[in-house]
């Protein structure tokens, strides 16, 4: 592998000083993310009774369900309205629930993972109706520039820096074979974020000298029937197979099972990306799935509120990066997976409940 | 209605004050007779006076109204009861031998005993002197053999012709006449000689006259009367079943065709079970075609009109030349068709009686294109009076009609579209006599004017009494033509049995496939 | 063999015993009642469901707004509703529709954006692509004479995949304004795409119900060897029918991204099972029993309105679909229990 | 009314040209070992694929373990599959097998991991489940005379709906081990799951092709009327094949959760689709022309085969997709033209 544009350092070459510094990224993002101020304070008892409209692609999507009931019970807390809108998956009724949403005349608009091209004419509408569309978990955030990543007419974006969550990714597969990774990634490339992250990977196995990757594609409704098969053929098709790196915790489950059942558990290690419940049980089994870059929907919809309000009083966006946290098997032994609100304040506290608060003059 | 289980000494069959109501139609009103031990009961009736309707009730496949249904066993034990419904009920994609074992499959160990049921059924199928497999699938049969399997399944169901206390055959013999029907008759007979009863349901006449002991007429639903048939002739069944009228029996015409140009000409016609036909057709005569089963006569309807593809061989309709690709052709260059199998061929269950008058293909109330319905209503109306549809409704779903209706309507819509030249295939089939010959008569009137109609028939009876001339096929040839008549039928069974050739001309497989 | 029977019915094969079919209390009166109410059932519901929905949200469901929209937004739906409509009449089935309208529209952005393709040709192209589709699944349909069931199921699979092989899995935005104007011009408030759409109906109207080809193709559907017999060209109308299905749907798709502006293989999927529901939910009414263009039309607005309406009373996702498939079952349900005849 | 005819059938309505259909020229011989070569066409086909995939993967496709392992993975689909077989044989659609399939493995998920169930109790819960599932369905098909495809579309949102009201949207992993035991423990190298799914194909193989039931869903799937008329029990069959397809779908989500150790209310989506196209790819073969469980059983694998096969040769999905949607309808189309009878 190349590794014709290192990190940071110079870049010597040997895998053990490699391995080091992966570990040091990772230990890096493996405490407690803490709260720190998206942006200027502001005070948003002002708002009161201000509506804000909801609008997800398919609330079957457990993330979206996540990230909008949370929405929806911080706007009551701080006496706001909401309407939820469930796109169900159908473009169709995405573009109803946000042309709805802008002829009702709502204040602000929280797009939850509709991809922004299928909407861009009605997020532009929006704009030039002067309400504020923030787009949350479903775009690569970027500061500073329109849109912050997402569709430039959308005020202010929300999401994990995804570069980030691919280079951790990364670097687990680099520490855990000891800079031999032989990695299969499993790809959903129809995803927003996929290229991304991805490229986050690839980024840091290319890198590592005796490192090597290939990369499968599985289309989102396949991910149940093909992702066992997908797995255990990619186990088989390649005996030195060492680490496997399915983008999200879903797809881990099914690759899990096909792991299995291919006998090769003791070969193929697994690390992903969202820190759900299911698949931190697995981390903590810890046979297959070692490690995982867990994200925080909770506060992912205090941050869209938080956009949100700036946007409703005129202000600039705020910082759209969200941060994660690396955990690995020993960080989840005890780790109360019953609920995923559980695992969320396990694993990010509830101090940034009280940092917006502040942040909105209510505390 | 209650069934109960009667004494020994009782007879197989007691129907007791029987009533059916479909909606405002009284199909049975208070039906009552009985159907002694060792004797042929014809039931009898015009179309739609409610024959199946008993059938179906004393099958137990639908619940009577009022009365009540009795069927006594010889042993004192359950009935055993064999019935062969109207239009069969077989499972056409299924073989015969599975088709036997519907509803009555021997089982050994709960599972089905298929050394034995083969063994069973193969025995009635020798019985019943039927040449074909037990494997062939049904769709695949003749007719005839159609109705034999359906016959031998009655049977089977019910432990075969020995100790069966009733047989009902509800115009299993519809299709089928001579030799055919002979065999269908005489299982019948067989069951009532080892004393059973046998129910026959039919619109012949003459089976009637030779077979049946007593006889049961029905008029719209009630019991007309029942009588011995040893006292009655054709005519007093016929003035029973049609309220006193009997329309007069319609003949040859008894004199020369008309001299002019062919409206049919058939030349070298080769194809499916037929080969080298030249016959021809001339305006105002009715040429009968027949021949015993197989011998490919029916097989000339569909390879006239293009469903089945002929490899050689030229038809000119009314001298010019036609090429005999589809139905569509023959019917615009004025060759009508009426095809024999009603049920598949031809109509559409779900869609009205109108509609099915009027197949789009030939729907004539248009502007432009454009239906015009209102109109097509009122010319329906007009047609269902006119050929005593009953009930004469045109909006009714053609399944709601009695087979023999519907066989009037398929009728009325060959006739209503002008032909020049018409391919009648066993067009009454189902049709009760007086309506047969009425139907009949008009065909006749049509021909009077110059028509030209081909009557196709394995019925070669029919044929002879209302045909000009005969034409007879064997083994897919043409061996004569003989003058038409009933004086002549024996020269025509004969034309169509030759000598030792009945077992030669077994039925081919393909003729029925479509 | 023209020898089997139509695969497509609407009425379940026996249903209930005999007898009880029949409805024999019901007078002449109340007969004529319930085909009248059956007929119109769904204008009946459409109208109830309205007024339900805006009495109890009257700020924001009954607006002209929301109505207006709602009528261009369905639009491509309804079109290929009316695709499968033609296929269920002459007794098939098209799954691949969808998947049609998916690869249509997605490839048409990819032509338009990637490729620098006119508006113009990257419509033929997908128009073609639709008529082809649509002529290898009939050939094998009526010349080698596999249910279409199976045939469209592989038909499907294969037209995402190329879809997906020629255009990428990535949603596709950014296609010409030539296009997008075509479909979402407003005229009387309304999106273009809705009159689009109408026209089309108005044409499938006047051919299946005003002409006789309609009854051709019912005809064809029911009893296909009779149909033959009687002289229609069953093979034609069934070939007709199925390139009209992926026409039908091509076209959608079109529309589709024309009214979106983006779109990726998989887009369309959603719309699948929708069409069908409204096909046969329209079946109900208007000519009861049989498939017809103003029900399935009714019914994807009907079903439009319903799911709206849910939406904005704030209820969970998941009591609209309970309630949506209750409704779809117990609408169908009712229209038929009203309207039964002898 | 017990009049109108089967709804689903294996050949379309009408193929090619009469004469075309006869064959007329093959002789004796020849048309017995068509007959044949269609019999065991999918064997012939499997034995290819593997060969194939064998040599041009020696190494890795040949190999006990991805022999073995894909007889575990696929049981789940492989038992979904089998109801639909069922229902497909009595002539009716179960378009909610998948989404019971789904409902049945979530709500497992969820009562044992949230609830505290035990893993029997569960599994009470679900088959029953599917058991009223399968019985309200029934009702409106057989009683109310609705035809199942929309009743089970409706049905399908329906169950989805409830599911997700139940056990949310979220996959719930960490199901007992006591369950994942019962499916993932390996007899002679394979997940018990496949001689769980070879048992329920045994039974269904004695109940439908050497009983009497098995012929009598056949006739009632084919010909209701003259079934009916024989004295078959047709309503009771119908309700008998939906209900049955319902709880194996229940069964199958079992297993699945069993299998993968978690579940969603819509992880079992993406199996409708497959499990029919087996089935009716199934019907190819062993009884031509009927839908059959070897058959179903033999497709499924076939399938499997085809797309691990692939998967192995590193090609992408969208030609995994081209090729198995080729394969589907070629594999039918070939079955059919050899197998032509008279
Ligand atoms: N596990 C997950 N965590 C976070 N977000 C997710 C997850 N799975 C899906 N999403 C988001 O949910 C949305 C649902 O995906 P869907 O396939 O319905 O949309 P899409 O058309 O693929 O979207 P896009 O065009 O953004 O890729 C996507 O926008 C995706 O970003
Ligand atoms: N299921 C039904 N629904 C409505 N009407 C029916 C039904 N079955 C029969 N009828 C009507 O009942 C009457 C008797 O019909 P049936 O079939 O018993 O006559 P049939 O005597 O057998 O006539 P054919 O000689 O023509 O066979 C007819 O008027 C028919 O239209
Ligand atoms: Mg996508
Ligand atoms: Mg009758």
């Amino acid at each position: 592998a190349d590794a014709e544009e290192p990190g940071g350092e110079g870049g010597g070459g040997d895998a053990s000083a490699l391995v080091e510094e992966m570990q040091g990224l990772l230990d890096e993002y493996s405490g407690q993310p803490e709260f720190g101020e998206p942006g200027p304070a502001f005070d948003a008892t002002q708002l009161e009774g201000r509506t804000i409209a909801l609008i997800a692609i398919d609330l079957r999507v457990p993330a979206l369900t996540e990230v909008t009931d949370s929405a929806q019970d911080v706007a009551e807390q701080i006496g706001l309205q909401t309407t939820v809108f469930d796109g169900q998956g159908n473009p169709t009724l995405v573009n109803q629930g946000m042309t709805q949403a802008i002829n009702s005349g709502v204040d602000a608009i929280i797009s939850v993972g509709l991809p922004v091209q299928i909407i861009a004419d009605q997020i532009a509408a929006a704009a030039e109706a002067g309400i504020p569309v923030v787009d949350v978990i479903n775009t690569p955030p970027e500061a500073g520039v329109p849109g912050q990543g997402s569709d430039p007419n959308v005020y202010g974006n929300v999401a994990p820096d995804s570069d980030l969550v691919g280079r951790l990714l990364g670097a687990t597969a680099v520490v855990e074979t000891d800079g031999a990774a032989n990695v299969a990634i499993m790809n959903t490339s129809e995803l927003t974020v996929a290229p991304v992250l991805v490229g986050g990977m690839t980024e840091i196995l290319d890198e590592c000298e005796d490192c090597e990757y290939t990369e499968t594609d599985t289309a989102l409704v396949d991910w149940s029937t093909e992702l066992p098969g997908q797995a255990a053929s990619v186990v088989r098709s390649n005996p030195d197979l060492n680490f496997m790196l399915p983008i999200y915790d879903a797809m881990t489950l099914f690759a899990s099972t096909g792991v299995r059942q291919a006998g090769a558990v003791d070969q193929v290690d697994m690390a992903s990306f969202n820190g759900t419940a299911a698949a931190l049980d697995l981390v903590a089994e810890g046979d297959i799935a070692v490690a995982n870059v867990a994200q925080n929907n909770d506060w992912a919809a205090w941050a869209a509120v938080d956009q949100a309000l700036r946007g409703m009083l005129g202000m600039d966006p705020a910082d759209p990066v969200l941060p994660v946290r690396y955990v690995t098997t020993d960080d989840v032994q005890d780790l109360d997976t019953s609920s995923q609100m559980a695992v969320n304040e396990a694993l990010f506290g509830t101090e940034y409940r009280d940092g917006y608060l502040a942040l909105w003059g209510l505390a | 209605m209650t069934a109960a289980v009667a004494s020994p000494a009782a007879p197989p069959l007691l129907v007791r004050g029987v009533g059916k109501q479909f909606g405002a139609t009284h199909a049975l009103r208070d039906v009552t007779f009985e159907v002694r031990r060792g004797e042929v009961h014809a039931l009898l009736g015009h179309n739609g006076c409610g024959k199946s309707t008993l059938v179906k009730i004393i099958s137990g496949f639908q619940a009577a109204d009022s009365g009540s249904i009795t069927m006594g066993g010889l042993d004192g034990a359950g009935a055993r009861v064999g019935i062969v419904h109207q239009d069969l009920g077989l499972c056409r994609s299924a073989t015969v031998v599975e088709n036997c074992g519907m509803g009555s499959f021997q089982r050994r160990l709960g599972m089905i005993n298929w050394k034995q049921e083969r063994r069973v059924v193969a025995e009635i199928l020798t019985s019943l002197g039927a040449d074909f497999g037990l494997d062939d699938i049904v769709a695949d049969l003749s007719p005839a053999d159609k109705a034999i399997t359906a016959i031998a399944r009655a049977l089977k169901a019910s432990g075969g012709v020995e100790g069966l206390d009733l047989l009902v055959l509800d115009e299993a013999t519809a299709a089928l006449r001579g030799p055919d029907a002979e065999k269908v008759l005489s299982a019948a007979r067989a069951v009532a000689a080892h004393g059973g009863g046998v129910l026959l349901v039919t619109h012949h006449m003459s089976e009637v006259l030779a077979d049946a002991d007593r006889a049961t007429v029905l008029a719209s639903g009630r019991v007309v009367d029942t009588v011995d048939v040893a006292g009655v002739t054709e005519d007093d069944l016929l003035r029973l079943i049609g309220g006193g009228k009997v329309p007069p029996k319609v003949g040859p015409s008894g004199r020369q065709a008309s001299i002019g140009d062919e409206v049919l000409t058939v030349r070298s016609l080769t194809g499916a079970a037929v080969h080298d036909l030249d016959f021809a057709v001339r305006p105002g005569e009715i040429v009968g075609l027949t021949g015993a089963a197989g011998a490919g006569h029916d097989e000339v309807p569909y390879l006239l009109c293009g469903v089945t593809k002929r490899s050689v061989g030229s038809i000119g309709v009314a001298g010019e030349p036609y090429t005999g690709r589809s139905v569509r052709e023959a019917q615009q260059s004025g060759l009508g068709v009426l095809p024999a199998d009603r049920l598949r061929q031809g109509i559409v269950p779900r869609a009205s009686v109108r509609e099915n008058l009027s197949p789009a293909s030939r729907a004539s109330h248009r502007t432009g294109g454009v239906l015009r319905v209102q109109r097509e209503k009122a010319w329906a109306r007009d047609i269902c009076a006119d050929y005593a549809v009953m009930p004469p409704d045109p909006e009714l779903p053609m399944s709601a009609l009695s087979g023999g209706n519907q066989q009037k309507v398929l009728f009325a819509r060959v006739l209503e579209h002008d032909p020049r030249v018409l391919v009648l295939h066993e067009p009454t089939q189902g049709v009760d006599e007086n309506t047969r010959r009425a139907l009949l008569r008009r065909v006749r009137d049509l021909v009077d004017e110059g028509l030209g109609v081909l009557y196709v028939s394995s019925d070669a009876e029919e044929v002879a009494e209302c045909a000009d001339r005969v034409l007879v096929m064997r083994r897919g040839a043409l061996v004569g033509e003989l003058p038409a008549g009933l004086d002549h039928i024996d020269e025509i069974y004969a034309a169509c049995y030759a000598a030792g050739d009945r077992n030669a001309a077994a039925p081919t497989r393909e003729e029925n496939d479509r | 063999m023209v020898t089997t029977e139509s695969t497509v019915r609407l009425e379940a094969t026996g249903s209930g015993s005999p007898d009880e079919a029949k409805g024999t209390g019901v007078g002449v009166v109340g007969r004529v009642g319930g085909v009248v109410l059956q007929r119109y059932a769904l204008l009946v519901a459409l109208a109830a469901l309205i007024a339900v929905f805006s009495i109890l949200r009257p700020e924001s469901f009954f607006s002209t707004a929301n109505l207006t929209s709602t009528l261009g937004i369905q639009a491509s739906l309804a079109l290929l509703a009316l695709g499968v409509t033609v296929v269920l009449l002459v007794g098939e089935f098209d799954l691949s529709a969808a998947s049609v309208m998916g690869m249509s529209a997605s490839v048409v952005a990819y032509l338009t954006t990637a490729r620098d393709f006119s508006v113009l040709a990257a419509l033929g192209v997908v128009l073609v692509a639709g008529l082809l589709i649509g002529a290898v699944t009939s050939f094998f349909v009526v010349k080698v004479g596999i249910h279409s069931f199976i045939v469209t199921l592989g038909m499907g699979t294969l037209v995402t995949g190329a879809a997906i092989g020629l255009a990428g899995t990535t949603t596709i935005g950014g296609v010409p304004q030539g296009l997008t104007d075509v479909f979402r011009t407003e005229i009387l408030g309304i999106e273009a795409a809705f009159f689009i759409m109408l026209v089309v109906a108005l044409i499938g109207w006047i051919l299946l119900q005003k002409m006789p080809l309609g009854r051709n193709i019912f005809f064809t559907g029911e009893a296909p060897t009779a149909a033959a017999l009687a002289g229609i060209r069953v093979n034609a109308l069934r070939v007709g029918s199925l390139v009209t299905s992926s026409v039908l749907a091509s076209l959608a798709g079109v529309m589709l991204v024309g009214q979106i502006g983006a779109a990726s293989p998989s887009i369309a999927a959603p719309y699948l099972l929708p069409a069908y529901a409204a096909a046969f939910l329209g079946a109900t009414a208007f000519t009861p029993g049989r498939f017809n263009v103003w029900g399935t039309l009714f019914a994807v607005y009907l079903l439009a309105v319903g799911t709206t309406g849910f939406q904005l009373l704030g209820l969970s996702s998941w009591v609209t679909d309970v309630f949506n498939g209750a409704v779809l079952i117990l609408a169908v349900a009712f229209s038929r229990i009203f309207g039964r005849k002898t």
